[in-house]
């Protein structure tokens, strides 16, 4: 199979051939984005006589609807690279979400959880949220090096319990009525915030991933943990370092979340784990570990985006929105492969 | 790593000064023993490391010669007993510990990141950074590209690990154990994945590296080797150790009996065979871009041995035939009928074999037992009744009598087949196909990682069943396994038959001059 | 042109919702208006998203069928922003008292669903008996109202004599009402009658009773929402109290209220579409 | 001679070491098992004053709700041992239930989908039911095997597809109604059937994978794909097959759970692939591939049975229960590991 097919490929070691591997992988993804938009563009001139894509509140919207998903994806990024998953996200971003809603609330609110801590400056709540998430993910990374169990086995236990967490903290009641400062997270830069954080995590783990030991050793991890581990990486402390950064980036994502709807709710972030590494793949990150870019993983985020205002914008019958969005999500895949097997076999 | 340390690791290419020889031994290991579930792999062994000495170590498969190495490389930690560094006791808790202590290590399996690039995979962990501690990806292209240049290895710093043959993996390994300019070199097996051009190279590699200073042991189960590289060697049997000797002072059939415990006879038992019709003949078989329009013919007990170099593309053609990789023209034809095997399936049932030169990638199922990995390639047999269910009993009775034949040196057949050492893991392999009753049999490198006493048998296993009438195609990258066992040669090069030579005209020069042209 | 409509649901896999959205669709056929029904799986943010969609493709008004109803705030906000009539439908919205002019509330008042409910059960037992109760999902306002509404009735003197001796969720759904209630008997609770945030989990817990070969007739069962599996229940003598919410009429009003903001009349803030009894007395009126 | 007497031995079993080497890995998950419902024992007399196993419809319902789960955890089993992943059975479900119960209802129903398909005989719905899911699964094995998407990916799609599908189907409305007949599928045998149902199918299913070279084939391709090819295994035509009869169960067990509840929702079955994957690899099916039986995946299915039972048992709050759940899920993983390994190292 794979091996065997590539015994052909390298039929010879010529430098000069391989400096034109060096396209990103990423393009082919892009291209399927692209595409995809322009499908939308055109379906949209002849049924609803509309642009698509002239139409700033929606290029906004489509951002916005994903980057939650996005700065999640990041982190799941990192697990899946290290060859691991992580079910646990949706559920953290509950749990975060609603112990950190606690402390943001304004005192002018009528349903207030606990009245001694209103008001209070936007980082506290930030900060709970964070620690919350990083706490959640250091515990993931603790199970899975330590106990050795599967990382799907321990996250998969991270998200049902903090699920219960979730329900348990105000026995299922939402929490809303933020402080205008703490909402400022998810609304500030006449709504852009969201995106600017979004898009200022992804550039950050870009940078850490390509330029950065942290991310060589991720990659390497990966692709070979017995060989990572002879070359004198320590695989614990870095898978810890890993889950938790992806829970803090979770807990992250949650502030964002609830500050732009004003509420946080025991139920919410359901599948978000599945959108997240729905992204993640269909940015080209392989399962397998040790493949895989941040810039693919935006693209892939971007593309659910699209997907999802796309419909809308058609009129789709909801019914046949997750038909067919199911079939995209596959054939995204598809293509992407495709392409890069071609581009593969012409170098 | 700090940078500093980087950049000390980096002058390698330099003139670096000989190490410092204040010891008689850079590293004794002394009284050591290390148990695995069921096996005492090293039964209190010791070894003594000189600097600037080749020191080989020598012993059957699974006698513990990679075990003891790991334990040196704080990949293993001893049952009992100590290491010592220049006369000073240490505890390698981890790699990084034993490569911080001047430890480094090539092991037996290639363990690379295949996903990543060549530079990535070698300074891993030693990533030159800039001033704000981002890694300066084009200073390490340029260290290894002048780690490459003092190695003489022609390689693009910045190619996927994944798209290099396996000889060039085992190459980059090397330049990575190298680069860490330590005091103890330990190479288990380097040289069981390369021809003897990469070999040649890799000896000059060592002996610029033992005029440094360095300490390097050797592993290897090839004598020739011994004699033109090791200064002196050790011997282990069954996990202890028989002795030490200078490689000058001995001869080979001495240190056979030293490793095996008996004399082996004949290393090459080759026996005349009658030969019978075509059973298999290849005409114009062509894979393109890769190999062009080979032909040959294999008769009933004959053994038709494949030479050439890394890359000469006699694996390709092995795998065409068997269907892995179908040709794209060509004809293949069985006692003169003409067949299409599209898949490996095809292949196995009309009666060919084939053992892959790659154990772990397309051999071992590691997570099964013995018994399972012998028994894959015959549930399509007679082995299996009505309703796809198999004749259990009997299919175990006679995987266990080729282990016992092959001598697989295992404690039981429901031993997950990882735990085996590598040579044996070989056999177990060998008894897969041989279960399978082939008519034709195409090995690829089949001795690889085999111990001598161990490569007799399979060569007389070989010979045997010529004999009985099987057509066998072996490949080999050691010259004189294909000269010792074939009645005829067939030479590639770069995806060419360059000459097919009778027994009688085939010798080392008129074989390479084909292979190099 | 034809009146665009954007609609988005709470949850698609509701019976009830199924209902009151059947009942959006069929008002909105006969009135000519075009509506577009988006699901926002019980997700705010999914909801927020859809309502952000909706005034990108400019619709002229949306209806809303609130997924959490303390996150109203930012949605009255944008709608109103844009200009654009709003008509939150079932669930009453956290802002309720505030709304704009062109935006209003329609629905069902759920104080009284549970209300209803248990007055007719304490009728039943004449006052007296051990209850127990099957709750929806614990993030759901009326499974929560629901649950307040029994315990109010109880704390009334003439249903002071029920008492509530388990009270677990059943997450809205039959099978865990069922599983639920054979863990129950498996557990020897003893009861007089069971009262259930909404028919489904009644049923299920009808199917286990049965199941356990316990006579319908010496246990009281109340659900909510009169759904056809309800309805056919109660007239097989196993269910014997449920509550009528015209989720039709709660779609209807929605896009009358709709149609009459866009048209620029006036409509009350609050629209409320009343609540019924059913028993086995009226059951016909509702087959 | 003296190796070769000693390979001979070798060889030679020593029937000691081979007794003790063959307590089937399914002996440690067996105990978690019992341990677990020990600890219900005792917690049951402390704090309920009760027995919890001692009492016959307790052990119905812990094995009646885990019947339908069962049922599908055989089919991702076999799916998980060829190093695949199923995502879409909780999908499948639905949609199964929903085509096939328009097939079984009763014409006396006052809300017949579709009046001339009214009082079949129950194997019509049945068949439905079987030919959707395996259809269902067969398009997963194509699509994995065929486009070379990886399974997360292919089955991720058939999740959100099948879901819209069974929304579709009737509109969102719930199909009731059944006719006695079909009722029966899960509610004969005082209401046995569903129990009986999955023990037939685990003990098929158990056999299939010991003794037949489907079972065989199964473990190679899991354990190592490229070795199985050459050693002449079809994989694709496998794979699709292995995909198929996990749809199928799907499909089965789908008609078990609405024949018991007696109504098919688009809703239903909404996480019951992770239930699946959570019971087969509680009961020590690896996820990277070809390691774990039939048997362990029951037992992992029984654990999860018992943990609900449990639960309400010890009317434990619904917000505990899922921390609690949570964390057995990772706990009897660990102690199934920890029990493997030191029985390893006695040997
Ligand atoms: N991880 C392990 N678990 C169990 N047994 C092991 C393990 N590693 C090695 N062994 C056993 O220890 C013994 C020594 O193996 P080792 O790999 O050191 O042999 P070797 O001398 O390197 O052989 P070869 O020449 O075949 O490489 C063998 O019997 C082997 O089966
Ligand atoms: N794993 C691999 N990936 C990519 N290309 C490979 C790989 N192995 C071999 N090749 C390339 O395929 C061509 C033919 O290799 P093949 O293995 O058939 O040669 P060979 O003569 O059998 O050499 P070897 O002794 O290494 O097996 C060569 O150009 C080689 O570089
Ligand atoms: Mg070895
Ligand atoms: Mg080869």
């Amino acid at each position: 199979m794979t091996t065997l097919d590539n015994t052909m490929k390298e039929v010879n070691d010529n430098p000069d051939t391989q400096k034109k591997k060096r396209i990103p992988a990423e393009v082919s993804i892009l291209l399927v984005l692209i595409g995809i938009s322009v499908m939308f563009e055109i379906l949209g001139w002849i049924f609803v006589g509309q642009s698509f894509l002239m139409n700033m509140s929606r290029l906004q919207i489509i951002i916005l609807q994903v980057s939650v998903i996005g700065i999640i994806a990041i982190g799941v990024t990192m697990v899946i690279i290290t060859g691991g998953i992580d079910l646990s996200s949706g559920s953290v971003v509950a749990m975060s979400a609603m112990i950190a809603a606690t402390f943001a609330q304004s005192s002018s609110w009528p349903k207030v959880i606990s009245p001694a801590l209103t008001d209070l400056p936007f980082f506290v709540p930030l900060m709970v949220g964070l620690t919350v998430g990083a706490l959640a993910g250091f515990v993931n990374g603790w199970l899975i090096t330590k106990t050795r169990i599967p990382p799907f086995i321990a996250t998969l236990g991270m998200m049902v319990s903090a699920r219960g967490v979730a329900r348990w903290y105000t026995d299922g009641s939402p929490v809303s009525g933020f402080t205008n400062e703490f909402a400022m997270l998810g609304n500030a830069l006449d709504r852009w915030m969201p995106v600017v954080i979004f898009i200022i995590v992804a550039i950050i783990f870009h940078v850490v991933m390509r330029y950065t030991r942290f991310g060589k050793f991720t990659y390497a991890i990966g692709a070979n943990p017995q060989a990572a581990r002879v070359s004198g990486i320590n695989i614990d402390r870095h898978l810890i370092k890993v889950y938790t950064i992806a829970g803090l980036l979770v807990g992250l994502a949650a502030m964002v979340a609830i500050a732009r709807i004003k509420t946080a709710q025991a139920g919410m972030g359901l599948m978000y784990e599945l959108d997240a590494i729905a992204a993640a793949v269909i940015g080209g990150v392989s399962l397998s570990g040790g493949r895989g870019r941040i810039a693919g993983t935006v693209i892939g985020a971007l593309i659910l985006g699209v997907m999802l205002s796309g419909f809308t914008f058609l009129r789709i019958d909801a019914y046949y929105q997750d038909i067919i969005k199911g079939a995209i999500i596959v054939v995204a895949v598809i293509i992407d492969q495709q392409r890069q097997n071609k581009r593969k076999k012409t170098t | 790593m700090n940078s500093a340390a980087v950049e000390e690791t980096v002058s390698v290419n330099g003139a670096t000064p000989p190490k410092d020889h204040s010891c008689e031994y850079v590293l004794e290991v002394v009284n050591v023993s290390k148990g695995f579930p069921g096996v005492l792999a090293l039964d209190d062994v010791c070894l003594k490391i000189r600097p600037s000495t080749v020191h080989a170590l020598m012993g059957e498969n699974g006698a513990g010669k990679s075990t003891l190495m790991k334990v040196i490389a704080g990949i293993y930690q001893p049952d009992s007993g100590e290491v010592r560094l220049r006369g000073e006791p240490v505890t390698l808790e981890t790699p990084l510990k034993a490569q911080e202590s001047g430890i480094a290590m090539i092991h037996q399996e290639l363990l690379l990141m295949n996903q990543m690039t060549v530079a990535e995979n070698i300074w891993i962990r030693r990533e030159p950074t800039n001033a704000f501690g981002f890694i300066d990806h084009a200073k390490m292209a340029r260290m290894t590209e002048e780690l490459f240049v003092r190695l003489n290895i022609k390689l693009d710093p910045e190619a996927e690990i994944s798209t290099l043959s396996v000889a060039n993996r085992q190459m980059v390994e090397i330049a990575k154990a190298v680069s860490f300019n330590s005091d103890v070199l330990i190479m288990d097996e380097p040289t069981s994945a390369i021809t003897e051009t990469e070999v040649a190279h890799l000896f000059e590699i060592i002996r610029g590296l033992r005029k440094r200073g360095i300490g390097i042991v050797y592993i290897t189960h090839k004598m020739s080797e011994l004699f033109e590289i090791a200064d002196e060697f050790s011997v282990f049997r069954d996990g202890k150790y028989i002795g030490t000797h200078a490689s000058a002072d001995v001869t080979r059939d001495e240190i056979i009996r030293m490793m095996v415990g008996r004399n082996v006879d004949q290393m090459f038992p080759k026996e005349d065979v009658a030969l019978g019709d075509v059973l298999l003949s290849v005409k114009n078989l062509t894979l393109n871009g890769v190999f062009h329009d080979v032909s040959f013919d294999v008769r009933a007990g004959e053994i038709l041995g494949f030479a050439g170099l890394v890359g000469s593309g006699r694996s390709n053609v092995a795998e065409a035939i068997f269907g892995v990789t179908p040709a794209d023209s060509g004809t293949v034809c069985i006692e003169g009928e003409e067949v299409h095997i599209k898949n490996p399936n095809d292949a196995i049932m009309k009666g060919m074999a084939f053992l892959t030169e790659d154990r772990k990638e397309t051999g071992c199922f590691l997570s099964l037992d013995i018994q399972e990995n012998i028994q894959s390639a015959v549930l399509h047999e007679h082995f299996v009744g009505g309703g796809g269910f198999v004749d259990q009993k009997r299919l175990n009775e006679e995987s266990e009598a080729l282990c016992r034949k092959l001598r697989v040196k295992t404690p039981n057949m429901e031993e997950a087949i990882e735990n085996l050492s590598g040579g044996n893991q070989q056999k177990v392999l060998i008894a897969r196909w041989l279960l399978t009753h082939p008519r034709i049999l195409i090995l690829d490198e089949p001795t690889r990682g085999i111990d001598v006493g161990a490569k007799a048998e399979i060569h007389s296993l070989v010979t045997k069943l010529a004999h009985k009438g099987v057509a066998v195609i072996m490949i080999s990258s050691e010259l004189p396994e294909v000269l010792g066992m074939s009645d005829r040669v067939l030479v590639m090069h770069e995806g060419r038959v360059t000459g097919i030579l009778d027994r009688s005209e085939a010798d080392q020069v008129s074989v390479m001059n084909l292979a190099a042209q | 042109a034809d009146l665009k409509i954007g609609v988005s649901m709470a949850l698609f896999d509701d019976n009830f919702l199924t209902t009151l959205r059947n009942g959006i669709q069929s008002a909105a056929k006969e009135q000519g208006v075009d509506v577009q029904i988006e699901d926002a799986k019980n997700g705010v943010g999914n909801q927020l998203n859809q309502v952000q969609n909706f005034i990108a493709s400019g619709v002229d008004a949306i209806i809303i069928n609130p997924v959490d109803t303390d996150a109203t705030l930012s949605i009255s906000d944008d709608a109103q922003a844009a200009g654009i009539p709003l008509i939150y439908v079932n669930r009453q919205p956290i802002n309720v008292d505030l709304l704009p002019d062109n935006q209003a509330f329609v629905a069902s008042d759920e104080k009284v669903s549970g209300t209803l409910q248990t007055q007719e059960v304490c009728r039943l037992l004449n006052g007296k008996g051990n209850i127990v109760v099957m709750m929806g999902e614990l993030t759901n306002q009326a499974a929560l109202q629901r649950t307040q509404d029994i315990h109010d009735v109880i704390a009334t003197p003439e249903c002071s004599g029920l008492k509530v001796v388990q009270q677990q969720t059943a997450e809205w759904s039959r099978t865990k009402g069922s599983d639920l209630m054979t863990n129950w008997i498996a557990a020897g609770i003893q009861f007089d009658a069971v009262i259930s945030n909404n028919d489904e989990m009644a049923i299920g817990a009808i199917q286990a009773l049965k199941a356990a070969g316990r006579s319908m007739d010496e246990v009281v069962i109340a659900g909510i929402d009169a759904t056809t599996d309800g309805l056919a229940a109660m007239k097989a003598g196993e269910l014997d109290v449920t509550v009528f919410q015209s989720a039709d009429g709660q779609g209807r009003g929605a896009v009358d209220a709709a149609v009459k903001l866009i048209n620029g009349q006036s409509v009350d803030r609050k629209v409320w579409v009343p609540f019924e009894l059913v028993t086995p007395e009226n059951l016909n009126d509702y087959l």
